[in-house]
């Protein structure tokens, strides 16, 4: 026992001096990291309970049909080509198609829009879809699909338009 | 800004005459398409000093003509010339295409189609 | 009797055991870092998801020699449960080693040739100690037997307090922890040695770390003599400051490994040779 | 099997960063960090793909990232999930008809789960690989459906190794 | 029983003279059969060996041939210096000369016996001839592949008879000066075995290597001067200095003796002559290594251990070899040439002989002897395995040998047994290194400070060899893919069976040593310490010598888990299991990794400096005592 | 005997957040000879801004260069295009630039220093790291509406206000996070095992800094104080919120662990100080004028000096855009600075030049 005390008085001298000499600590994590094992952990139990998220939290695009005056505007701003409108080849009516995984939820489209309340940002982020939904490859036929549907009524349109003035009478 | 005009020949004598190391830093090599297979070169310099002034040497030359590379003034040029080499498609001294684009990637995609 | 039915239970659940310690050590280590962590029996879910991989390997002598890996670290910790020689236990245990690094070598990824490497060296850096602390408890006890520690009176502890500080010091090292993580240092070689395992070979690269933390708390249970008490609490201290150590230090490279191991852990195993040669405690 | 609900309990995840703005990838790392602490799932991020169940690929998929991306994918052993993350990954996002973009994960490799935003949030992420883990079960269980319907390799059917005749000549 | 041990000397040299004349397939068959014969009388000796040693004298015209072998040989030595300008090598000689001469005035006609044969003689019979007998049966085919006329080919397998038969005499050999004879031929074939390929570096390395064996031969010289100047000693023979030495309390012959054993051990500084003779061709590495050369080393010691057993000669000599252990374990770690790898741990290897020889229990001694075994079944097989290697396979790098798993599986095995058999458990070379750390542990008291650095050097040397090995057998296991099915290559007949044999020898040898132990190592440890028996008790599993144990259990598990493993891993082929490419962080990066490599250049003039001061300390400790 | 490997990093590696390939030739483990290919997220973000988007998209497109560093991109974006347009902005838009500038910058040190840590084998540190970190990247979702692409920065001013409970709230939490900050200083400099890993390794000494231009903390680790917010005052009022240069002499992961945390400190300092003396006034001034002209702009970014030049023709579709980013700058100096050093030095190092590849290849 007599080298026990000695030993240890000699090794603590021995971590002081150092601590002092070069500037370094040897034992203070280890002990504080001890010291962490009786601490609360930080981890915020999420499935289970919400996390912290801004009341304006740039999330989904949300639409409102009834408020759109179909200026295609937000089509026109929107970087990634989240917003697309299709357009019914008989009546003319638009669609407004959105992309959640598209979308990269800048804001401009509804900073861009001329119609108060129209278009929000709700503060909602998208959620995950599986591969059933393919939104790839479905939003890439639909987004061709809408253009060319347009085109198709404009052309279609214009068509009426030169048979309504080839006989206005009918 | 200062602009200075220069031309292929005296682009490395003019560098080399300016750049100081000490007080200058070099940013970038770039390049512009002007069209019409012109293409404008720009090498910007930057000083050390408040306020800062930008000094960019400008020349202008049609695509095919081999650009001199200032890799011997300032080591760290090879990168921004690599760079240029590929998505300009045009013809430095001394570098590699390769760097960024793929062999199926579209070819000087920077120019004017 | 009573005994070699303890013993042979423990050696049948040696990897049930050291799963369960993997998986306090897990919860432990995401405590100490403030997390909540994964459950305890979370090595054991590893387990059960591994089975269902698909089967893929490098090569069948790289998928042999990891199950033979296992098979031999069992076997050399069946010997240390038993209380055989110590020496030989060193050695079966580097043959268990040798196996792995052997695997580690036969494939030519460049990660598994790292962490071969670093494994190689670090057997360097603990043998000697090892060895130089079997050597030493010959001299306390008369017997290279390690049953003999076991059936101590006097906690070998006390008297060769300096072994045991050694011991703690090439620990780390054995386990693969920080700041001796080297031979699989994630960041570094992705794992080193069992990098090219996958699936239901990887699984006994996976169990034989657990077995692998039963033969390193043994060798510290060895300490305490036949206090069981005393032993369990030795066990959980060096438990609590393996992982402590673990997560307040770095990584240090091998060439830094070598120079501790062989400038402060082999001197003060040596020293504790000397103080037990000369009866000094 | 009685053990099936526990195989889900440890997926093992690997990132791969296709090309993307960095932006998922310090969430995914920031899903490491104690306030998220995936790990509570059993996930650990190996960053090895023949330890790894799910993958969690950022980005558009650049032309020089696509092989790496095919191969890494490759050395990954079934029953494996890829989880798209962000909306480039989803679908080349803002990248989308840019010339060295591919435009979205799954025009190279399966993707089983897309997890939108730019960036997506860690919380997102948490609850794509939920909804991937699902996925994972079921794959599992299709490959042990799988198994019974094994065939011999060729060895067995009489013919001659290809290796071992071209040794030859 | 004279007649046959005289049969062992005779037929050897008888072979070595007709196989010069005869054709070459009689020669070959000559070779087969020498061999086979004098490997059955080494065993038959074994098998009649009583504890009483066979000393039996020759008649003096011998003595007068011997002495004229002497001049002789000596005057060819001071011949091929001058002829070849090198100063050491016939200043040595002449010196030699000198105290030859001075000797014959000197003295008187030697009454004792000229042989002696103990156990430890037919141990070394048995090593000698059974090893250097499949050497020779090897060399057959090997040296017909060398580029050389027919002539130096007979004279190559010639010249391996001839070294049995001067190894057979030195192990025999009583009286000193027979010794010293026996000692300087074996010095002069191997000389002419390293210049044997006659290039340039051949002719240097020779020269190198007879300078160096030449301190070996002045040092017995100066044993035999010191010991007919020394009027207690009587006759210069083994027998009578081991009678004497004890009572007598000098012991400067014996350092002298140590000296020339160390130097044939090629301990530091003197490792250069071995490393050196790696130019020859192979067999004669094997040769060197395995069983004739550098076991005159621990042979000399355990010869003379009873006496120095204890002293401060002892002492220091413990002190060099544990030195070198852990400095030739360094020294191989740097080198990439298979060849030389093994040479460097084959000086490591002696050095734990020759300490556990130096140490001289009985316990010791029996490790020391477990040691010589199997270190020389082991390095034979690996030496002929270089050999097939660099023949067949064109392999001299462990760097090239990465593809040999698939080009050669058999010599990929015999490689990766020969390596394990050299470090793990459970193969005689380990159980001697476990016996020899176990021993030092028990003994340690006796030598206070010096046995615990002794320890710390094993385990660290031990530590090293076990790195080196995984070095070598990482850069030979590794490789992409496997065929389905393993394709043993076709090598030489003569090599397969060579081969084979050490193989079956080393394994049975391993499987045999708890019956080995209590009836072989134990009974010829005590006729040559001269103590009593150690009792060998069998209890449960078991078995205890003095004071260190062999459990047979986990022995018998590791020799299954081992040497089995080891096979299966390499021909086991997993069915229904697909096969995946290595991680490379998908690139496609061109591999060109293998093992750490090391440097030991800075280190090389510390270690050769430590060396030549413990061997002036050696003589210097003998004189002052 | 060969005694030179190649060691790949990336890539796909786990101690890169990003494709990047690195080959190390060595010597055992030591470094002689590297080579790296940065090439890997080679977008074409710079044709696509010259072609496909208008140059009111562009700023959000900019933005996505890089998920680090997206404020500097789109505030150097917008204020070149400002000196296309001939545009001036609202004073308190420049002050809330600086705000969210100021604010990515700690959490992109932040997230680098814990980068650093999880290289160099300290995982309890990372964590550590990363738990502190979240503090401000909820301040910048509660500021911006998102954690990591803030869109923050739109050309004529900035996109939304700051609220007076977020302001208050940035405030308390910095309280909260300086003890904090001072005792990951501590660890950083202090602990014994990270000093072995970080002192002495990677070193780039001034000389290198200068001869090979490097930016950012890089440069001011090892000596060189650039930084374009000591040199450049007439778009941003950098001095007027209290901004000071941070160096460092020594030059390795230790010294530039040591810059990153000091200028955390400055940065609070400025945050703080920009909320307590926000101007009044609009957030966004606009013009219908279409780009002219060419421009150049720099800004310091996380990472050191971000370049723009643009070249407008009256179009709604700019004629050229050049990004320079910082890292873009730096890639030859980390290529030379990891020369004889240990291979297990390597993703400290790499962690300690905290490369942005998505920038650099764009």
């Amino acid at each position: 026992m007599q080298v026990y005390l000695p030993l240890s008085v000699l090794m603590i001298r021995a971590c002081h001096a150092l601590q002092d000499k070069f500037q370094i600590e040897i034992m203070k994590t280890f002990f504080k990291t001890i010291g962490n094992l009786f601490k609360k952990p930080a981890t915020i139990p999420f499935p289970a309970a919400p996390t912290y998220k801004p009341d304006d939290y740039r999330g989904l695009i949300v639409f409102d049909e009834s408020l759109c005056i179909w200026c295609r505007r937000c089509e026109t701003v929107c970087p990634p080509g989240a917003i697309v409108f299709s357009q019914n080849i008989t009546d003319g009516k638009q669609t407004y198609h959105y992309s959640p995984y598209v979308c990269i939820y800048c804001q401009e489209c509804v900073r861009t829009c001329p119609k108060q309340g129209c278009l929000i940002q709700s503060a909602e982020p998208g959620h995950p879809a599986t591969k059933e939904h393919d939104v790839n490859n479905v939003w890439n036929k639909l987004f061709a699909d809408s253009l060319e549907s347009r085109v198709t009524y404009a052309a279609e349109k214009k068509k009426q338009q030169a048979a309504a003035k080839a006989n206005p009478q009918s | 800004m200062n602009r200075i005009e220069t031309s292929f020949e005296n682009l490395k004598k003019d560098i080399a005459a300016f750049y100081k190391p000490q007080a200058h830093h070099f940013i970038t090599m770039n390049g512009v398409d002007l069209g019409n297979d012109v293409i404008e070169y720009q090498w910007f310099f930057c000083d050390y000093a408040f306020p800062s002034d930008i000094t960019m040497f400008v020349t202008r030359a049609n695509v095919d003509v081999q650009v001199p590379s200032i890799k011997n003034i300032i080591v760290s040029a090879w990168l921004p010339e690599a760079e240029l080499v590929d998505l300009l498609g045009v013809n430095i001294e001394d570098t590699q295409k390769g760097f960024v684009l793929e062999l199926d990637s579209e070819t000087a995609p920077l120019r004017k189609k | 009797m009573n005994n070699s039915i303890i013993q042979i239970l423990l050696i049948v659940l040696a990897p049930v055991l050291g799963g369960l310690i993997y998986g306090v050590e897990r919860k432990v280590k995401a405590r100490m870092q403030r997390r909540i962590g994964p459950p305890v029996l979370q090595p054991f879910y590893d387990f059960l998801k591994l089975m269902d991989k698909r089967k893929m390997m490098v090569h069948s002598t790289h998928a042999f020699l990891g199950i033979l890996h296992f098979i031999s670290l069992w076997f050399a910790l069946a010997v240390l449960i038993m209380g055989g020689d110590f020496i030989l236990i060193i050695f079966l245990h580097l043959l268990a080693t040798a196996l792995i690094i052997l695997a580690g070598f036969s494939t030519r990824s460049i990660f598994s040739h790292l962490g071969a490497n670093r494994s190689a060296i670090s057997i360097l850096a603990y043998e000697p100690v090892l060895v130089i602390i079997a050597i030493s408890a010959y001299m306390l006890t008369g017997s290279f037997d390690v049953s003999a520690l076991y059936a101590s009176d006097v906690p070998v502890l006390f008297k060769m307090p300096l072994a045991f500080i050694a011991l703690l010091m090439i620990l780390p090292i054995k386990l693969k922890k920080s700041p001796f993580d080297i031979s699989e240092a994630h960041q570094e070689v992705v794992g080193g040695v069992e990098l090219e395992y996958s699936g239901i070979f990887y699984e006994a690269v996976y169990t034989a770390k657990w077995l692998d933390y039963i033969f390193c708390y043994l060798l510290v249970f060895m300490f305490a003599g036949n206090n069981w008490w005393l032993g369990l609490l030795l066990v959980a201290l060096t438990f609590i400051y393996i992982n402590a150590l673990d997560n307040s230090t770095a990584r240090v490279n091998y060439k830094q490994m070598l120079r501790f191991s062989f400038w402060v852990a082999l001197p003060m195993a040596f020293l504790n040779l000397l103080m037990t040669m000369f009866h000094l405690i | 099997m009685a053990l099936n609900k526990f195989r889900t309990k440890s997926p093992w995840i690997l990132h791969y960063n296709a090309g993307s703005c960095n932006g998922c990838d310090i969430e995914i790392l920031a899903c490491l960090a104690p306030k998220y602490d995936i790990e509570r799932f059993g996930m650990i991020n190996t960053g090895n793909p023949k330890q790894s169940d799910i993958m969690l690929v950022t980005g558009p998929v650049t032309k020089r990232s696509r092989e790496r991306l095919v191969d890494i994918y490759s050395q990954m052993p079934e029953p494996k999930v890829v989880i798209a993350c962000g909306s480039c990954g989803c679908s080349g996002g803002v990248f989308r008809g840019m010339y060295n973009c591919e435009g979205g994960i799954d025009q190279y490799i399966p993707v089983d789960v897309y997890v939108p935003g730019c960036g997506c949030r860690p919380e997102q992420i948490i609850a794509g690989v939920v909804e991937a883990l699902a996925i994972l079960e079921k794959k599992t269980k299709d490959m042990e459906g799988s198994v019974k319907l094994h065939n011999d390799p060729i060895e067995q059917d009489g013919q001659t190794n290809r290796r071992e005749v071209a040794a030859v000549i | 029983m004279i007649a046959l041990i005289e049969s062992l000397f005779l037929i050897p040299i008888a072979v070595s003279a007709l196989l010069l004349l005869l054709p070459k397939t009689a020669a070959r068959f000559l070779t087969i059969l020498a061999t086979l014969v004098l490997s059955a009388i080494a065993i038959y000796l074994f098998t009649q060996a009583t504890d009483r040693p066979i000393q039996f004298a020759v008649s003096p015209v011998v003595n007068k041939i011997v002495m004229i072998a002497d001049f002789s040989l000596l005057l060819f030595v001071i011949g091929a210096g001058l002829k070849q300008k090198n100063i050491l090598v016939w200043v040595l000689a002449i010196l030699q000369l000198l105290v030859l001469g001075y000797l014959t005035t000197k003295m008187s006609e030697t009454q004792s016996t000229q042989f002696y044969v103990d156990k430890l003689s037919i141990f070394m019979f048995i090593l000698v001839n059974v090893i250097s007998g499949v050497i020779a049966v090897y060399s057959l085919k090997y040296i017909d592949e060398e580029k050389c006329s027919w002539f130096r080919k007979k004279y190559f397998i010639s010249m391996i008879f001839w070294f049995m038969a001067a190894m057979n005499l030195l192990a025999a050999a009583d009286n000193l000066e027979y010794f010293y004879l026996f000692f300087e031929l074996t010095t002069l074939a191997s000389y002419l075995f390293i210049r044997f390929r006659k290039d340039d570096e051949s002719k240097k390395n020779a020269l190198t290597a007879l300078w160096m064996n030449q301190i070996g031969g002045l040092a017995i010289l100066a044993a035999i001067v010191y010991t007919v100047l020394t009027a207690q000693y009587g006759n210069p023979s083994f027998s009578d200095l081991i009678a004497k030495g004890n009572s007598v309390a000098i012991i400067l012959p014996f350092a002298f003796l140590c000296i020339a054993g160390l130097v044939k051990g090629a301990q530091y500084p003197f490792n250069k002559w071995l490393i050196g003779a790696m130019v020859a061709p192979t067999p004669v590495s094997a040769l060197l290594h395995s069983s004739t050369m550098v076991k005159i080393a621990p042979f000399i010691i355990l010869r003379i251990s009873p006496v120095i057993k204890g002293t401060p000669v002892a002492t220091v000599m413990i002190g060099l070899t544990a030195f070198v252990f852990v400095a030739a374990a360094i020294g191989a770690l740097a080198q990439d040439t298979f060849k030389k790898i093994l040479a460097h741990s084959t000086i490591a290897l002696l050095a734990l002989m020759i300490l556990m020889a130096a140490v001289g229990t009985p316990v010791a001694v029996t490790a020391a002897l477990i040691l010589m075994l199997f270190h020389g079944l082991s390095k034979c097989l690996l030496f002929l395995n270089a050999g097939v290697l660099e023949h067949v396979f064109h392999m001299k790098q462990t760097s090239d040998m990465s593809k040999l798993g698939e080009a050669g599986p058999f010599t990929a095995l015999v490689v990766a047994v020969g390596f394990m058999s050299l470090l793990l458990p459970p193969f005689g070379a380990f159980v001697g290194k476990w016996f020899s750390i176990e021993t030092i542990g028990t003994v340690a008291s006796g030598f206070k400070i010096v046995a615990p650095l002794v320890l710390v050097c094993i385990a660290t040397g031990g530590a090293v060899l076990s790195l080196l090995y995984f070095k070598v057998l990482g850069a030979m296991i590794s490789r992409t893919g496997e065929s389905d099915k393993v394709k043993f290559e076709h090598i030489h007949p003569i090599y397969e069976s060579t081969l084979i044999f050490l193989l079956c020898a080393l394994l049975i040898c391993t499987l045999a040593l708890p019956w080995l132990l209590p009836y072989y190592f134990t009974q010829v440890a005590a006729d040559t310490t001269g103590l009593a028996l150690i009792p060998v008790i069998q209890q449960g599993t078991n078995i205890y010598i003095g004071s260190v144990h062999l459990p047979l259990i986990p022995m018998l598990i590791a020799f299954i888990l081992l040497p089995f493993g080891i096979i299966a891993g390499l021909f086991v082929r997993f069915k229904h299991v697909d096969r995946a490419k290595e991680y490379m962080c998908g690139e496609k990066v061109e591999y060109n990794f293998s093992s750490f490599y090391f440097s030991t250049d800075k280190a090389t003039p510390y270690f050769v400096a430590i060396g030549i001061l413990f061997f002036v300390s050696i003589v210097l400790v003998a004189f002052f005592m | 005997m060969s005694t030179q490997y190649n060691i790949p990093v990336g890539a796909q590696h786990i101690s890169l957040l990003e494709p990047l390939h690195f080959k190390f030739t060595t010597e055992n483990e030591k470094i002689i000879k590297t080579e790296a290919n940065v090439g890997y997220v080679h977008r074409g973000i710079e044709q696509a801004c010259c072609s496909k988007f208008k140059f009111r998209q562009v700023s959000f497109v900019v933005g996505r260069v890089c998920g680090l560093c997206s404020i500097s991109h789109t505030t150097c974006y917008s204020q070149v295009a400002e000196k296309l347009l001939k545009l001036d902005i609202p004073k308190r838009a420049k002050y809330l630039r600086m705000l969210v500038i100021e604010l990515d910058r700690i959490h992109s040190h932040l997230l680098c220093l814990s980068h650093v840590a999880e290289n160099s084998g300290f995982e309890a540190l990372f964590m550590k790291t990363m738990r502190h970190r979240e503090f401000s990247m909820e301040l910048l979702e509660a500021v911006c509406g998102n954690r990591i692409q803030y869109d923050f920065s739109i050309i004529g001013g900035v996109a939304r206000d700051l609220r007076t409970d977020v302001a208050q709230s940035i405030l308390d939490k910095f309280k909260i996070f300086r003890p904090q900050l001072d005792e990951l200083v501590d660890i950083y400099k202090t602990n014994w095992s990270l000093s072995l890993k970080n002192k002495g390794i990677g070193v780039l000494s001034k000389e290198d800094a200068i001869r090979l231009n490097v930016v950012g903390p890089f440069a001011r680790a090892s000596g060189l104080g650039v930084d374009v917010r000591n040199e450049t005052e007439e778009l941003l009022p950098w001095k007027e919120v209290g901004f000071e240069i941070i160096t460092d002499t020594a030059g390795d992961v230790h010294a530039r662990n040591m810059v990153r945390l000091k200028e955390i400190y400055v940065s609070m300092k400025i945050i703080e100080n920009i909320i307590n003396g926000l101007p009044e006034g609009d957030l966004i001034s606009d013009t219908k004028a279409f780009p002219e002209g060419e421009a150049v702009n720099r800004i310091e970014a996380p990472r050191g000096e971000l370049f723009y030049y643009a070249k407008g023709n009256k179009t709604q579709v700019l004629e050229r855009l050049k990004i320079k980013a910082p890292t873009f700058s730096n890639i030859p100096a980390m290529v030379e600075t990891f020369t004889n050093n240990e291979y297990a030095s390597v993703p400290a190092i790499i962690g300690s030049y905290d490369p942005c590849l998505s920038c650099t290849s764009r």
